[in-house]
């Protein structure tokens, strides 16, 4: 609660920038009408006119704000022109697959901190799969999926999980690997098995990595939904409003989308911090 | 001493680290035997070894050359039998787990029913005096604490063989000599055979049935006394003649050590 | 056709028993190498095997050897778009996002305020999906390559914030006292051990922001760009269904990011050396 | 009744309203149809659903559908719901550009994905070039909005006739602000929205009935939608799962759709193919002229 | 003792830490000064505050209760003029720094000229015998040798007043012995005032001019011994009456504070 006040201050200063982007960016609109018009605009006008303007460059806060408020709270959640709706439709993908992610990110971790075989092989092609550009596969993947049979959430789950294991596995991996020679050392002299040494030491020594990653890995999961939501025929979504907006040319839908998606994602890095915080305090490392 | 079935031998050990400047030779040519409830202890200047060579028993280093042989068996296949227990010079307590879980540790790794945990945790806390600790986490205990707890974790799951590196050093004079009691008591009632790592000439010849001085660089045993005190010693014998001999005998080898530094 | 799958299911066989060999050898620097090498080849030869055995159209998945064939008769084009995407977008995208957020991460560690005020509203500003971002970017930056670094600041910045602001609270209590002793202000504390002591956790975010720098620079690009790049290259092809260009610019990228991971790696392995991972 | 799933180019929008009224309306189930509708969008290669097997039928321009023909995926062309082109550029005469001959030094701005085709082959004609060199034009690539026109990033930009047009208009331009140049004028027309399947599809006669069934109730919804505009645009906002759509461009957009539609009956017109795949050929999308690209098979079933 | 300046004067020193599971009071009602010059040691069972009250002076940790001026002004003062040198229980080491390294660290931060820097590195390498281990990073070095190295980073820049934490815990006897020389040397030569913490009775005796028996739970000063030996301390000093008889106290203080616990 003591975050409040820095956080509004952070955030009154923000609105402030952007007020005067929005008036800076939309000032070149508002004259050229004004000159079809035959008419001068004065300063006033103009600063009017730039954060009032129907498809601005950049719409300012209040107009968000009001579609914001006008698309959640205006409207019945159910309905198609809820942004609550979308948000949730959204947020059901990422944390499928957020979930999916994280499992098969520490998995792969734990096989190559536990396998040569893995660690040699592996790592270097899980790298390389993070530079294809989903944006390119996405489609096929959702068409492949498609052919076997797999629609609806799991196609953008998946995409979503592609994204984000890779976070997970990077971090996992160090953070299996952090436990000093001592520390292994005294499991050896106890001949702990391999999952012992894992499940006592290793994974609670990642614990503060872990946690990183999982905030990362969400962030990521998020951009794997929206992009997997646009190949799926954009059908709902954040990323359908998004592309939606962008094809109509709805900069305040734009915006309100993606405010709400980031929204989300904070909301999600929020609640990991809050675990993050919970867990390490009881383990008593905080 | 009073069994001469051999319990460690090590013959002709040698061992080098590569390091970033040169190789540093830690163990040459060592040879020992330990029988079955000896207590030796091994002294000798900073750097020397010994560490090194209790590490070797251990399985936790390769020997460069020569070998060790524990209960007739491989080191590893030691370690993988559970032979030893073993106490680092560092506490090296979790620092997630509380003292408890601490020294549950190895009673959950190698499967000891809950009940039986949590009855051995309270016996061994008691034996290091740290009993109403349980709940506290490491950072919470000041150093000599954490060391002894560390040691009730070495001795909560009863090993015959106990490989101790510096145990009692972070500890006062009153809380060692009433855990070299205790200890003795202990390897008295278990027959347990002892490796004791310690800086102290008179806990090595209060202690032990055999003194082995080591010497740096390369480290290697410079002498090997074999005690003749009895093996019921009460605190008063440290200041018998033979104790004082002894202890003389030690220092003198342990300055040879570090003359020819 | 069979003749094809069962030699994609030999290929497995040989390439997994290959690694698991290399893996009991002796580690060294030629088994490091051959390791990936090995799993790659296999994982190429059985797509081989599958697009062949299962007589999979081109315009779904093309062989690898048509994406070779491709790529050799059209290097002047994966070039430019290299230089374009990788060299102009991603690379310059890379260093200013890393060190803003490297910069900000200080800043947020040195001013509690900031660190109560600006972490949650940075997180939830580079939270931004990338999607949103890239076509006001265009509008604001236009179709050259500095809307795409502007993307790819946006895609690091995260990632190395998180881990950098993490790293800085690595270096524990008593390394930290010793500090205080020397009376060492802040500036010194971190110069001499709260940096070093974070080196890894800043390392972890090097790392993830080399791929998230190539795939925002490119898929960037697919939201507007002259008429040239990898992005533009990979969406007009699909559009056209060349997909063995397609498959062609996407090696390209995966060959150039790992290289830049790579690099990152060797650096983090120079610097890091004292850490208990990079010791085992 | 026998399923069916139908792939679209694009997001749901006015622009297929024939088929969501054919579905609505019941079309479709008079026929013993149950018709699934996919909608697409820009990262859909609605080819690629096809061979994958996620839909039966797709909507497809004619360019892109003969350059994947000529990439080896065996499409074609089984009916031509849109007779008319409704593709054109469209640029602000505060540049000063009136007619072809003002284009020169300027920046023109066009869909990719094969839209640039036409535009190329009428520079080609025109005798522009078309990297920025002295006396030709520049090509910029633009994503499916009209924002760059707005911004003045670009003097001149692609809209359809139905779409993007209004969406200027909408932006606060009037017409008089635009000159617009539409390709169907410009003899550099091809033909948009059609019907196609695989040949494996052509080759099933159970599918070939189903398919002639479809179209015949597809051609029923379009005539009904040029009858009865507004009825449509409802269905077409009834079917948007985005909620993003509006009314009133939906409505505007089914007006000027159905002057595209008007006069077909779904045959493909042999000309008019040859024409388009000329132009096609002419920019460099395909290398030779197409065979067994259409079909006049199922349209003759149709509309028996 | 010859200086009746008060360096380190301590009132109604209070410390309570909040714990999961209850406070603990660590210190209670402490009251002590030190004089410029003095030698005082610190001993008492482990877990009674030495550390907390040396963490204390250090400014490391702040009472509950009562105040500490260090050379008349706060502990925070004191530590920003870098008043005192710190050695902590543990080494502590810079795992990226090699020992030279870690060793120069605190001379890097005083701001002291580079050719001094090499220079001071090798002079306190060569007090605790670590030359030639310059290069070697902490992990490669044992124990002892980790904590003289840590010693030696105390002593490179030369503070009047030393603070020094069971420096000697994890040595031998020769070099412990050779190290309280050296120490008593540096002492005599700089006169600095030290506060020694440590568990070895000998060794208190043997160094101090000054004896704290502390004794826990609250931790607080049982009793406070002048020592009335010469500052001139050969070695030989631990065999004569006087010594053993202040050892004998400081053992029965001992004692008397493991008793009521
Ligand atoms: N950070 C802390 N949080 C809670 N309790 C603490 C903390 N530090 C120390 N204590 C407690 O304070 C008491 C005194 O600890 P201190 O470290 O000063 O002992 P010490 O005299 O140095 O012991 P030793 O000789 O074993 O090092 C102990 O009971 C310990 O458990
Ligand atoms: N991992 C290592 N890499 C390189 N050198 C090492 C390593 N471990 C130990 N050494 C070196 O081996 C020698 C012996 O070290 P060891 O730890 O066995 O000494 P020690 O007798 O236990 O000393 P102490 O009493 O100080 O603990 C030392 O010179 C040390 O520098
Ligand atoms: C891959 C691809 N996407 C879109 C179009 C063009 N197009 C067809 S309908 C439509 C919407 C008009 O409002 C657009 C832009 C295309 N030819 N190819
Ligand atoms: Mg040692
Ligand atoms: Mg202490």
């Amino acid at each position: 609660m003591r975050n409040i006040i820095p956080v509004l201050t952070v955030v009154g200063l923000l609105i402030v920038v952007w007020y005067g982007a929005a008036v800076a960016l939309n000032a070149q609109w508002a004259r050229d009408v004004a000159a079809r018009a035959d008419k001068t605009l004065t300063f006033s006008e103009l600063v009017a006119d730039t954060w009032s303007q129907d498809k601005p460059k950049l719409p300012a806060p209040h107009q968000v704000g009001a579609e914001l408020w006008e698309t959640t709270v205006m409207k019945k959640v159910t309905s198609k022109r809820s942004l609550v709706y979308h948000t949730w439709v959204t947020f059901s993908a990422t944390f499928l697959g957020f979930v999916m992610g994280t499992a098969l990110g520490t998995l792969l971790a734990v096989g190559i901190v536990f396998n040569r075989t893995m660690d040699m092989s592996v790592m270097p092609w899980v790298i390389a799969s993070q530079t294809i550009p989903i944006l390119a596969i996405a489609p096929m993947i959702i068409v492949v999926l498609n052919a076997v049979g797999l629609s609806g959430l799991l196609p953008k789950a998946i995409i979503s999980m592609y994204l984000s294991f890779f976070p997970v596995v990077v971090g996992m991996v160090k953070g299996l690997r952090s436990p000093d020679q001592m520390q292994l050392d005294q499991m050896r002299t106890w001949h702990a098995s391999g999952w012992q040494t894992f499940w006592k030491l290793r994974l609670p020594s990642s614990m503060p990595y872990f946690f990183t990653s999982l905030k990362v890995g969400v962030a990521a999961s998020l951009v794997g939904a929206i992009v997997g939501e646009m190949p799926t025929g954009a059908v709902a979504g954040l990323g359908a409003r998004l592309l939606a907006g962008s094809y109509y040319g709805q900069t305040v839908q734009i915006w309100s989308a993606l405010l709400m998606a980031a929204a989300l994602a904070a909301a999600m890095v929020g609640l990991i911090g809050l675990i993050q915080r919970l867990t390490l305090k009881r383990m008593g490392m905080a | 001493m009073n069994d001469s079935q051999s319990v460690i031998s090590a013959s002709n050990l040698d061992l080098t680290f590569q390091t970033n400047d040169g190789p540093v030779h830690a163990l040459k040519d060592v040879n020992l035997e330990i029988h079955k409830g000896d207590f030796v202890s091994f002294i000798g200047p900073s750097g020397c070894g010994k560490t090194t060579f209790l590490r070797v028993m251990a399985d936790l280093e390769q020997p460069t050359g020569g070998q060790v042989t524990i209960n007739g068996v491989s080191p590893e296949e030691a370690r993988k039998s559970r032979a030893y227990g073993y106490v680092f010079q560092a506490a090296g307590l979790y620092p997630w787990r509380t003292i408890g879980g601490n020294i549950r540790l190895p009673l959950e790794i190698m499967g000891i029913p809950r009940a039986e945990q949590a009855e051995r945790v309270q016996r061994v806390l008691e034996l290091v005096e740290l009993s109403g600790f349980e709940k506290k986490f490491p950072w919470q205990l000041s150093g000599g604490m954490q060391q002894r707890a560390s040691i009730a974790r070495a001795l909560s799951f009863d090993a015959d063989i106990l490989l101790m590196d510096e145990p009692f050093g972070a500890l006062d004079e009153i809380v060692r000599d009433h855990l070299n009691e205790q200890l003795l008591k202990l390897w008295a009632r278990t027959e347990k055979t002892i490796a004791f790592v310690t800086h102290s000439i008179p806990e090595a010849v209060y202690l032990s049935t055999k003194i082995v001085v080591m010497s740096p660089r390369p480290g290697r045993i410079a002498d090997v006394i074999e005690s003749p005190l009895p093996r019921e010693r009460p605190l008063e014998i440290r200041e018998t003649p033979e104790f004082l001999e002894i202890a003389h005998r030690v220092r003198e080898g342990l300055r040879a050590g570090h003359g020819d530094d | 056709m069979m003749g094809w799958i069962v030699f994609a299911i030999l290929a497995w066989i040989a390439g997994l028993s290959l690694n698991v060999w290399l893996a009991r050898q002796r580690p060294s620097r030629g088994a490091s190498l051959a390791a990936p090498l090995v799993f790659g080849i296999t994982l190429i030869a059985v797509w081989e095997g599958v697009v062949r055995g299962f007589d999979i159209n081109q315009v779904l998945l093309p062989a690898p050897s048509v994406i070779a064939a491709r790529m050799a008769t059209s290097l002047d084009i994966l070039w430019v778009d290299f230089v374009q995407t990788v060299i102009k977008g991603a690379l310059s995208g890379y260093i200013i996002g890393c060190g803003a957020a490297f910069l900000t991460a200080l800043a947020i560690d040195r001013f509690p305020f900031l660190q109560r005020g600006l972490l949650p509203v940075g997180n939830f500003v580079a939270a931004l999906p990338i999607i949103g971002m890239a076509p006001i970017m265009v509008m604001w930056f236009g179709f050259g390559w500095q809307s795409k670094a502007a993307i790819v600041v946006v895609m690091v910045f995260f990632p190395m914030l998180v881990n950098t602001v993490q790293g800085l609270q690595a270096s524990d209590a008593m390394q930290r006292d010793l500090m205080r002793t020397y009376a060492a202000g802040y500036w010194r504390t971190l110069l001499k051990l709260r940096l070093p002591a974070a080196m890894p956790f800043v390392f972890n975010g090097l790392k993830i922001g080399t791929t998230l720098a190539l795939i925002g620079a490119i898929v960037a690009e697919f939201f507007g760009s002259p008429v040239l790049g990898m992005g533009f290259r990979i969406s007009t092809s699909v559009g056209q269904l060349a997909l063995d260009l397609v498959w062609a610019e996407i090696v390209v990228a995966a060959i150039a990011g790992s290289a830049f991971y790579g690099i990152m790696a060797l650096v983090e392995g120079r610097v890091t050396f004292w850490h208990p991972s990079q010791r085992s | 009744a026998d399923d069916l799933t139908l792939q679209l180019k694009w997001v749901t929008q006015a622009q297929f309203g024939g088929y969501y009224v054919a579905k609505d309306k019941g079309f479709y189930e008079e026929e013993g149809l149950n018709v699934t509708i996919k909608p697409g969008g820009p990262d859909i290669a609605p080819v690629q659903v096809l061979l994958g097997g996620g839909a039966d039928v797709m909507v497809d321009w004619l360019p892109s559908a003969l350059a994947a023909r000529e990439k080896g995926a065996p499409i074609v062309n089984i009916a031509q719901p849109f007779a008319k082109s409704g593709l054109m550029l469209t640029c602000l005469k505060e540049h000063g550009i009136e007619s072809p001959e003002d284009f020169p030094g300027n920046t023109l701005g066009t869909w990719f994905f094969g839209n640039e085709i036409p535009l190329l082959s009428w520079m080609g004609k025109l005798g522009y070039s078309t990297d920025g060199s002295d006396g030709g034009v520049t090509i910029q690539k633009i994503n499916f909005n009209v924002d760059p026109l707005l911004q003045k990033q670009v003097e001149c930009a692609t809209t359809m006739t139905y779409n993007e047009y209004w969406q200027v208009i909408d932006a606060g331009l009037t017409p008089e602000d635009l000159v617009v140049f539409k390709y169907e004028d410009e003899g550099i027309s091809t033909l948009e929205d059609g019907l196609y399947t695989t040949e494996e599809s052509l080759a099933d006669p159970e599918m070939v009935d189903k398919l002639a069934r479809f179209v015949r109730a597809s051609m029923k919804g379009w005539k009904y939608a040029e009858e009865n505009v507004e009825e449509a645009a409802e269905i077409v906002l009834e079917n948007d799962q985005t909620g993003a759509q509006t009314e009133k461009h939906q409505t505007r957009m089914m007006g000027e759709i159905a002057k595209l539609t008007e006069g077909s009956d779904g045959r493909l017109d042999e000309a008019a193919f040859d024409r388009s795949a000329e132009i096609t050929m002419e920019g460099g999308m395909i290398t030779k002229a197409p065979e067994g690209a259409w079909t006049h098979n199922i349209t003759d079933k149709a509309l028996q």
